[in-house]
C-alpha cells in the first residue's frame, strides 16, 4: 500500500462511476479477415488450403450446374443440346417429376390427394412442434391420420370415419374412467373402440356407395418420395407409444417384463435395418395366419416400426434415468399410483428431455427409409435405380437424379434438425 | 367402376373392422389351393415381373407395363377374369421373386425365370411351360478385340446376382480352365452402367437380355455379342406347387398362345376364325366345339380372350422383342416347330 | 421375515393377486409370460402351417453344398466349388475387413473435422460445418451410390493405361488407380523376412518400454527424458539394419497391366474402396459432432484450474482436457463403430461380397433358403453388436467417475 | 410457547413403530426401532449423516420397505397391501430436502394434482383448497408460475402447501432446510412453526436446533440405525445422557 493512502484506509464511495464505452478498436472488414482467416501462420496455410479446396469444388460443379438443360425429353436430346459442353441434364427431373415424387403407379389425375395430405400435415404437426399455438389445433392433429389415410388410399369414406369414431368413443370412455383406475379405463376404452369398429364395419358395408368419392389406390401403387415420407411419418408416430412402453418395461422392477423388453430392444438394435427388411420381405409373410396375405407395405411398416421403437425406447430410457429420483418419491408420497405417477409426473418430463434424441432417431429413420429400395419397393431411390435409369430415354443420368434426391433429403432432414436445435435452446431457457 | 375395384374395396372395408393398423388393404390370397377362386374373388391377377427390362417387362412413361412377359400375364388375366387389364404387376428382383410367389403375394411369376431342376422340386414351384428359349451370352465392346468367350482369361465380368447365369458363368470359366473376376450387380441397369463405364470388360446375361440392353445404348454398333452361348436358359412362367388346377389353367393359356400361331389365329382374324372354321382344333380352341373351357373351370371363350388380349405368340414376340423392335431378336429357337424351332404346343383335344 | 411383531399373516384371498405388492408383481409377470408364450406359439404355429402348406422345411443342409458362384475379393481360400458355409465365412471376413478399415478412417475424418470445427479460422469452421451438415442429412445409401458411381464413372478403366499414348498412367510407376480398384505394390516375402518382421515387432515393444521407463524416471527422480527422437530411433534403426544385414529379403511386387487387368501387387477392389470411403466420410460427420461435443463438454473451469496450477497448454490438453473429453467421446464413438458395422450391410449396393451379399444375397437366391439365411445373418450381426456393446460396457465401467 | 404446544398432545396414538428393522442388502440400516408418536406431537430427529434418520421417516409412508417389525399409522397396519399403502400415504404428508416439486406443472397444478387424482376432489374445489394453503404459506401470488421461477425457500413452502392440500394428519419433514441458502431457512421454519402451532403431528429430520428447542416436544437422537437417546428438548440439549449425543451436540453447537 502506497504512502498516500497510509493515513486513511477507510474509504466511502460517494457517487457511482458512469459506465464508459470500451476503448476504440481497429474495426472494418480488413481486421475481420485478419482475425478470422490469417491470425497465425498455420491458420493462414489452413485458409489457403481451404480456399483451394473450395475453388476445386466450385470450378468442378458450377459450370455443370449452371449449364444444365431443363427442356429435353431424353438423354440423347440433352447431349445434342449441350453439344459437347459440360452441363447437367436436369430435364430428367422435370420430365419424371411426378414419378420421382409419387412413384410410377399412383393415378396421375389423383396427385392432388397426396399433395393435399402433405399440406395438411404441416397444419397437423404445427401445434405439436410449436407449443405456443392454441391447443385447440390438436383436435385437427388427432383427425389428421384418418384424413390422410383416406386421402392417400382413397376408397369409401366410411372406413376412416368409423375408425376415427371408434378412437373418439374409446377415448371418451377412457377419459370417463381414468379417474377411477387406469387399467379399467384402458380396457374400457379398447372394448368401446372395438365395438364401434365392429358395428361401423357392418354399417359401412351396408352404406357402401356405388362409387367412392375418392378412387381406391392399393398400397403397392405408392412410391417415390411420398413413400419415404409416409414410411417415415407412420413408423415414427407408431413407434413412439411402443417405445414408451418398452422403455417403461425396461425400467421396471419385474424381472420377466424387464427381460422381455431388454431382449427385444437389444435384438432389434443389434441387427442392421436391411436384415429386418429382408425379414419383412422374405420371412414375415410366413408368420401371419395362412391366407391373410398382409401386403409388403404393411410388413415393411411393421419391421421399421419395430426397429425405430427399440431406438426410441433407449432414448426415452435415458430421459427416465435423467429424472431425479425425488420426482418418483414425491409422486409416491402424494399417494399417486404407478399409472398416475407415470402419466402425470414422470413421462411428461422424461419425454421433454428426450425430444432432441427422438428427433435424431426420426431423422435417422427417415434417411433409412431409402433402404426399402433394396427390397424392390419404389421409393425415390427405387424409382431412380429402377424404372428411370432402366428406361431407354434416361439411361445414364446418375448425377442429376442423385443430386435431386439428396437435395430433397437434405431439406427435410436439415429442417428437422434445425427445429430440434431451436427446441433444445428453447427448452433450456424455458422454466427449467 | 369395374368389378375389380369393387372387390378390392370390399377387402379394404373389412380391414378397417380389424383395426387401424391394417391400413392398406389385404392383398394376396392364400398360399394354398384354389388360387383361381382367390383371383376371381379379388378380381385381379397378381403377376410378378422384373423391375424393368426393356422388351420383357418395363413400365412406359405412363406407368403402364409393357413387354413380352407382361403379355403373358395379360393373356392369363383375360382368360380368367375377362379383362386383360385386371392385372396387378408386382415388380420383383432376382432375390424377391420366389418368396413373393411362395408367400402368395403373387399368383403367377412371369419374370424370365430359368426352369431348373431344383427350382421345380426343392423350391416347390411348377413351371407351366417355356415362353422363351434362351441361352447365356457375353457382350463385349468391339474395341476390346475379343472374338470368343474363351479369350476372356483374366477379364472382369459384370453379372446379375441371384440368377442362374451366375452359376453358369462360374462353371464355364472353370470348365475352360481360365480365370475371371466377377462384379456382381443388382439390376440390369447397374450392369449396363458398370459395363459402359469400363468397370467390367464384358457383361453376361441371357442373350435376349443382352440384345435388349444393347438396344438402349447410345452406340449399339460398338458392342458385339460373342458367339458362345454357354448355357440353356429355358425361360418360363411358374406357379406355386400344389395347386394343379391353377397350374393347368396357366399352362394351357400359354399353350393356346403358341397353338394359335401354329393354327394361324391372330388377334386380327380371330372373330372370323371363331365364326367359321373347318378345322376342329381351331373350333375346340375357340370354344365353339367341345367343352375344353369347362374342363379347366373356365367358360368356353377363355382361349379366345387370351389370344385377343395381346395377340398370338408370334404377334407378342414381334411386337415386343422381334426384329422390328429396338431389341431386334430373331425367332431362332423360338420359331414354331413347323419352322424348325422348338415351339410345340400339345394338341387341344 | 416372520416374527411375533410382524403383521399378522392374512389368509390368501384372490383379490390380493392385484392389490398386494407381494403378489401383484408375480401376477403381472405371469400375465406377461403367458402373453409372450401365446404370441410365440401363435407365430410359430402360423409359420409351421404356412411351411406345411408350401411344402417347405427348415434345414441347414444347404450350407454344406457347393456354392457354385465366384467371389471377387476373398481373404481366405475360396472357389466356386467351396461350400455355402465357406462363402459365408468369406462374407464375414469381408464385413469385418471393411468395418475395421472404415472405423479407422472415419475416426480420422471425424477427429480432424471435429477439431477444425472449433478452429478460430472462420472459413475452415464454416467448411467443416458444411461437411458435417451435408453428410449427416443425406442418407448413407445415396452416398454409397454416389461414391460408387464416381469410382466407376470418373476413374479411368484399365484400358486407358494401354497403348503407346495412354490416357492415364500409373502414379510413381507403381500405383494404379482404376475404376476397378486400386493396385499397389505388394510385398514378396523372401527367406529371412520373418526375422526382419520379428525385429520390427520387438522395436515396437521397445518403444513402449522406453516411454514407460521415461515416465517412471520422471515420477521417481523428476528427470524428464526426451521422448520423440529416441522413440523414432528405436522404432526404425534395428529393423533397417536387420533388413540390409540379411540382404534385403523383402521385395516388392509391382502391379502391371497384363491382359484385361492389372496383375500383381495388392488389388483393392472398387466396391471395397467405395464402401469403405462412403462409410468413413458419412460416419466421420457424426464422429466430428461427438468430438466437438466432447471437447466442449470439458468445462472451461478445468482448463483454468490447470492453468492456475502452472501447466502449459500442451500439458493441459494431454493431462486434463483429453482424458475428460475422451470419457464423453468414446461411448458415442463406439456406437458409431457399431453403426458402421451395421451399415456395411449396404455392401449389396456396390457388389462388395460381405456377409449380406454372400449369405443373405447370392446364397439366399441360389438356394431359396430364405428363412435359414436371414436367421443366420441376423445371428451374425447380433453377435458382433453384443460383442462391441460388451467392450463398451467394460470401458464405461472402467472410466466411470468415482462419485459418491 | 413450548408449553402451549405441549398441551395439544393427546393420548391418541398417531404412529406406532414396533421393533422395526431394515437392511440394504446385508447392511443393517435400522435396528430395533421402537417409537410411538401421539397425535399432536412434534418430534425432531437428529443424528450424524448415515444414521438412518431419513430412512426411518421414509419407512413410515412406505417409500422404503422395512423387513421386520411393524408400523402402524392412524390405526392402519402398514402391510404390502396397496390399499393400505395408499391409505397411509394419503394420511401422511411429506416434504423433501430437494422439494421435489414437479417442474412441468405450475404451482397451482402442483397443489391440485394429488387431490384431484387421488382424493377425486372436483377441480374447482381442489383449486380453492390449494389457494387457501398457498395463502397460508404466503405465496398465493405465485400460483401460476412454474417451480423453476421461484426461490428455494418459496419452493419449499409450496412443497409444504402441496402436502397440506391432501389434508394429511401427519407431516414428515426430511431435512427441509438443508438445501437452502441461510436467508431462506427462516421463511420455511416460520411456516413449519405455524403448522406446529395448529397442532399438526410432525416428524422432522433436521439439524435446526433452534427449531427443535422452540417447537419440538421430543427430540430423538439416532446413530448407527438405532435410537440412542430421546428426551424433551430442554433436557436433551442441556443435559444429554449418552456420550455419543454429547459428542454430536458439541460438534454442531460448538461453533
Amino acid at each position: 500500500m502506497s504512502d498516500t493512502h497510509a493515513e486513511s484506509i477507510a474509504f466511502v464511495r460517494e457517487s457511482s462511476l458512469p459506465p464508459a464505452a470500451p476503448p476504440e478498436k481497429v474495426g472494418g472488414p480488413f481486421k475481420w479477415v485478419k482475425d478470422n482467416l490469417f491470425p497465425t501462420w498455420a491458420n493462414a496455410i489452413l485458409t489457403i488450403v481451404a480456399l483451394y479446396f473450395l475453388y476445386l469444388l466450385l470450378s468442378g460443379s458450377l459450370p455443370w450446374l449452371l449449364n444444365g438443360v431443363w427442356n429435353a425429353s431424353s438423354l440423347s436430346e440433352c447431349r445434342e443440346i449441350l453439344d459437347g459442353a459440360t452441363g447437367a441434364c436436369f430435364s430428367v427431373i422435370s420430365e419424371r417429376w411426378h414419378q420421382l415424387l409419387f412413384g410410377f403407379k399412383y393415378p396421375s389425375d389423383q396427385y392432388w390427394r397426396p399433395t393435399l395430405a402433405l399440406v395438411l400435415l404441416f397444419l397437423a404437426v404445427a401445434p405439436v412442434l410449436f407449443i405456443d399455438l392454441p391447443r385447440k389445433l390438436l383436435i385437427f392433429t388427432g383427425i389428421y391420420p384418418f384424413l390422410a389415410f383416406w386421402l392417400i388410399w382413397g376408397g369409401p369414406i366410411w372406413g376412416p370415419v368409423f375408425a376415427l369414431l371408434g378412437v373418439i368413443v374409446g377415448y371418451m370412455v377412457y377419459a370417463r374412467l381414468v379417474h377411477n383406475s387406469f387399467a379399467k379405463a384402458l380396457a374400457g376404452g379398447i372394448v368401446a373402440a372395438a365395438i364401434v369398429w365392429y358395428v361401423g364395419g357392418i354399417i359401412g358395408d351396408a352404406l357402401r356407395p356405388a362409387r367412392p368419392l375418392l378412387e381406391a389406390v392399393p398400397s403397392r401403387d405408392l412410391g417415390g418420395f411420398m413413400l419415404n415420407m409416409m414410411l417415415g411419418i407412420t413408423c415414427v408416430s407408431l413407434s413412439l407409444p411402443i417405445g414408451i412402453a418398452l422403455a417403461l418395461g425396461r425400467q421396471s422392477h419385474l424381472p420377466i417384463v424387464k427381460g422381455i423388453c431388454v431382449v427385444f430392444i437389444e435384438f432389434v438394435r443389434g441387427v442392421p435395418l436391411i436384415t429386418l427388411l429382408f425379414v419383412a420381405n422374405v420371412m414375415l409373410a410366413y408368420f401371419f395366419p395362412p391366407g391373410s396375405g398382409v401386403d409388403l407395405f404393411i410388413r415393411v411398416v411393421i419391421m421399421i416400426t419395430m426397429f425405430s421403437s427399440a431406438y426410441i425406447a433407449e432414448v426415452i430410457r435415458g430421459g427416465l434415468a435423467a429424472l431425479p429420483k425425488g420426482q418418483y418419491e414425491a409422486a409416491d408420497s402424494l399417494g399417486l399410483d404407478y399409472p398416475q405417477a407415470m402419466r402425470l409426473i414422470i413421462l411428461p418430463q422424461a419425454l421433454k428431455i428426450s425430444i432432441p434424441g427422438i428427433v435424431n432417431i426420426a431423422v435417422g429413420l427417415f434417411k433409412d427409409t431409402t433402404l426399402v429400395s433394396v427390397i424392390s419397393l419404389f421409393d425415390i431411390i427405387g424409382m431412380i435405380r429402377g424404372p428411370i435409369l432402366a428406361s431407354t430415354d434416361w439411361n445414364g443420368v446418375y448425377w442429376e437424379l442423385f443430386l435431386f434426391a439428396s437435395v430433397l433429403f437434405f431439406i427435410v432432414c436439415y429442417g428437422i434438425s434445425q427445429y430440434s436445435q431451436w427446441l433444445e435452446r428453447r427448452l433450456a431457457t424455458d422454466h427449467r | 367402376m369395374n368389378v375389380a375395384d369393387y372387390q378390392e374395396e370390399v377387402k379394404m372395408k373389412k380391414t378397417v373392422i380389424f383395426g387401424a393398423l391394417t391400413v392398406a388393404g389385404l392383398a394376396a390370397g392364400a398360399a394354398g389351393a384354389a388360387t383361381l377362386d382367390d383371383v376371381k374373388a379379388r378380381g385381379k391377377l397378381n403377376c410378378g415381373v422384373t423391375t424393368g427390362l426393356a422388351g420383357f417387362a418395363a413400365p412406359n412413361a405412363n406407368g403402364e407395363w409393357e413387354g413380352f412377359d407382361v403379355a403373358v400375364c395379360r393373356a392369363v388375366a383375360a382368360a380368367v377374369l375377362g379383362d386383360k387389364n385386371a392385372v396387378e404387376f408386382v415388380p420383383t428382383t432376382g432375390k424377391t421373386r420366389f418368396t413373393a410367389l411362395a408367400s402368395g403375394e403373387i399368383d403367377f411369376l412371369a419374370r424370365n425365370t430359368t426352369w431348373t431342376f431344383s427350382r421345380d422340386t426343392d423350391l416347390k414351384f411348377d413351371f407351366i411351360g417355356i415362353n422363351y428359349y434362351d441361352g447365356q451370352g457375353f457382350m463385349v465392346p468391339k474395341a476390346l478385340g475379343v472374338s470368343s468367350a474363351k479369350d476372356l482369361d483374366g477379364a472382369t465380368v459384370c453379372i446379375q446376382t441371384g440368377t442362374t447365369t451366375e452359376l453358369n458363368l462360374a462353371d464355364f470359366f472353370r470348365k475352360n480352365g481360365i480365370e475371371y473376376e466377377p462384379v456382381p450387380v443388382e439390376t440390369n441397369a447397374e450392369g449396363q452402367q458398370q459395363y459402359l463405364a469400363g468397370a467390367c470388360d464384358t457383361y453376361t446375361t441371357d442373350a435376349s437380355g443382352l440384345a435388349a440392353t444393347r438396344a438402349t445404348f447410345e452406340n449399339p454398333d460398338e458392342h458385339v455379342l460373342l458367339p458362345e452361348i454357354i448355357s440353356k436358359e429355358p425361360l418360363g412362367p411358374l406357379v406355386r406347387h400344389g395347386d394343379n388346377d391353377w397350374g393347368d389353367i396357366t399352362r394351357w393359356v400359354l399353350n393356346a398362345l403358341i397353338a394359335a400361331e401354329e393354327l394361324g389365329i391372330t388377334s386380327a382374324n380371330i372373330e372370323e376364325m371363331a365364326g367359321n372354321t373347318n378345322n376342329p382344333e381351331v373350333a375346340r380352341l375357340m370354344g365353339t366345339e367341345g367343352t375344353l373351357g369347362e374342363m379347366i373351370g373356365l367358360d368356353a371363350e377363355w382361349a379366345k380372350r387370351a389370344i385377343m388380349a395381346e395377340g398370338n405368340y408370334g404377334e407378342i414376340f414381334a411386337k415386343n422383342i422381334g426384329e422390328e423392335t429396338p431389341i431386334g431378336l430373331a425367332r431362332g429357337l423360338n420359331a414354331q416347330w413347323t419352322d424348325g424351332g422348338l415351339l410345340y404346343a400339345p394338341p387341344f383335344r | 421375515m416372520t416374527t411375533l411383531t410382524d403383521p399378522p399373516k392374512e389368509s390368501f384371498r384372490p383379490s390380493m393377486l392385484l392389490s398386494d405388492t407381494r403378489y401383484r408383481s408375480i401376477t403381472f409377470q405371469v400375465i406377461a409370460l403367458v402373453l409372450l408364450i401365446a404370441a410365440i406359439w401363435y407365430l410359430g404355429s402360423n409359420l409351421a402351417a404356412n411351411l406345411r402348406a408350401a411344402g417347405l422345411n427348415i434345414s441347414f443342409q444347404f450350407l454344406n453344398n457347393p456354392a457354385g458362384y465366384d467371389i471377387n475379393q476373398t481373404l481366405i481360400p475360396y472357389t466356386s466349388q467351396s461350400s455355402n458355409l465357406q462363402a459365408a465365412w468369406v462374407g464375414i471376413i469381408n464385413t469385418l475387413l471393411v468395418s475395421f478399415l472404415a472405423c479407422i478412417t472415419a475416426t480420422i475424418f471425424g477427429v480432424i473435422a471435429g477439431v477444425l470445427r472449433l478452429s478460430n479460422n472462420w472459413l475452415v469452421r464454416k467448411l467443416m460445418a458444411g461437411y458435417v451438415e451435408i453428410f449427416r442429412n443425406i442418407p448413407v445409401l445415396i452416398w454409397i451410390l454416389i461414391i460408387y458411381t464416381i469410382m466407376t464413372a470418373a476413374m479411368p478403366a484399365p484400358s486407358a493405361f494401354r497403348g503407346d499414348d495412354p490416357a492415364s498412367s500409373m502414379m510413381l510407376g507403381s500405383f494404379a488407380f482404376t475404376n476397378r480398384g486400386v493396385y499397389i505394390p505388394g510385398p514378396i516375402w523372401g527367406p529371412g523376412s520373418t526375422i526382419v518382421v520379428a525385429t520390427f515387432v520387438a522395436s515396437v515393444i521397445g518403444v513402449f518400454a522406453y516411454r514407460r521407463y521415461a515416465t517412471k524416471l520422471l515420477y521417481d527422480t523428476g528427470r524428464l527424458l526426451p521422448m520423440l527422437w529416441p522413440s523414432v530411433v528405436i522404432l526404425l534403426v534395428p529393423t533397417i539394419v536387420m533388413f540390409f544385414f540379411l540382404g534385403m529379403p523383402i521385395g516388392l511386387d509391382y502391379p502391371a497391366l497384363k491382359g484385361f487387368n492389372f496383375r500383381g501387387g495388392i488389388q483393392i477392389g472398387a466396391p471395397l474402396i467405395a464402401l469403405w470411403f462412403a462409410l468413413s466420410i458419412y460416419t466421420g460427420a457424426f464422429i466430428a459432432e461427438n468430438v466437438r461435443a466432447g471437447i466442449q463438454a470439458v468445462s472451461k473451469g478445468q482448463t483454468e484450474a490447470a492453468a492456475a496450477l502452472g501447466l502449459r497448454s500442451g500439458r493441459i490438453m494431454n493431462l486434463v482436457v483429453l482424458p475428460q473429453a475422451l470419457r464423453v467421446i468414446i461411448p458415442p464413438l463406439i456406437s458409431n463403430y457399431l453403426n458402421i458395422t451395421k451399415n456395411s450391410s449396404l455392401a449389396i449396393l456396390v457388389g462388395y461380397a460381405d456377409i449380406t451379399a454372400t449369405l443373405g444375397g447370392i446364397t439366399l437366391n441360389q438356394t431359396g433358403r430364405a428363412i435359414e439365411c436371414v436367421v443366420l445373418l441376423m445371428l451374425f450381426y447380433l453377435v458382433i453388436s453384443l460383442g462391441i456393446s460388451m467392450v463398451m460396457n467394460v470401458y464405461n465401467n472402467a472410466t466411470k467417475l468415482k462419485e459418491r | 410457547m413450548a408449553e402451549t404446544a405441549q398441551m395439544q398432545v393427546s393420548d391418541e396414538v398417531a404412529i406406532r413403530i414396533n421393533n422395526m428393522n431394515k437392511w440394504y442388502g446385508a447392511f443393517h440400516v435400522l435396528r430395533d426401532i421402537d417409537l410411538t408418536v401421539h397425535r399432536g406431537e412434534r418430534i425432531v430427529i437428529c443424528g450424524p449423516s448415515g444414521s438412518g434418520k431419513s430412512t426411518l421417516i421414509r419407512c413410515i409412508n412406505a417409500l422404503e420397505e422395512h423387513q421386520k417389525g411393524s408400523i402402524e399409522v392412524d390405526g392402519t397396519l402398514l402391510s404390502s397391501d396397496l390399499k393400505n399403502i395408499d391409505k397411509i400415504r394419503s394420511e401422511v404428508g411429506m416434504c423433501f430436502q430437494h422439494f421435489n416439486l414437479f417442474p412441468h406443472l405450475t404451482i397451482l397444478e402442483n397443489c391440485t394434482l394429488a387431490p384431484i387424482w387421488v382424493r377425486k376432489t372436483p377441480k374447482k374445489e381442489a383449486e380453492e383448497t390449494a389457494m387457501h394453503f398457498l395463502e397460508k404459506v404466503k405465496i398465493p401470488d405465485q400460483a401460476n408460475k412454474y417451480p423453476g421461477q421461484l426461490s428455494g425457500g418459496q419452493q419449499q413452502r409450496v412443497a409444504i402447501a402441496r402436502s397440506l392440500c391432501m389434508r394429511p394428519r401427519i407431516m414428515l419433514f426430511d431435512e427441509p432446510t438443508s438445501a437452502l441458502d441461510p436467508e431462506m431457512i427462516k421463511e420455511v421454519l416460520d411456516t413449519m412453526i405455524e403448522l406446529a402451532e395448529e397442532g399438526m403431528t410432525m416428524l422432522c429430520v433436521t439439524h435446526e436446533m433452534g427449531f427443535a428447542r422452540q417447537v419440538a416436544n421430543r427430540v430423538i437422537f439416532m446413530d448407527e440405525g438405532q435410537i440412542v437417546e430421546q428426551n424433551e428438548p430442554e433436557a436433551f440439549f442441556n443435559n444429554p445422557q449418552s456420550p455419543r449425543t454429547q459428542l454430536f451436540l458439541s460438534q454442531i453447537l460448538g461453533h
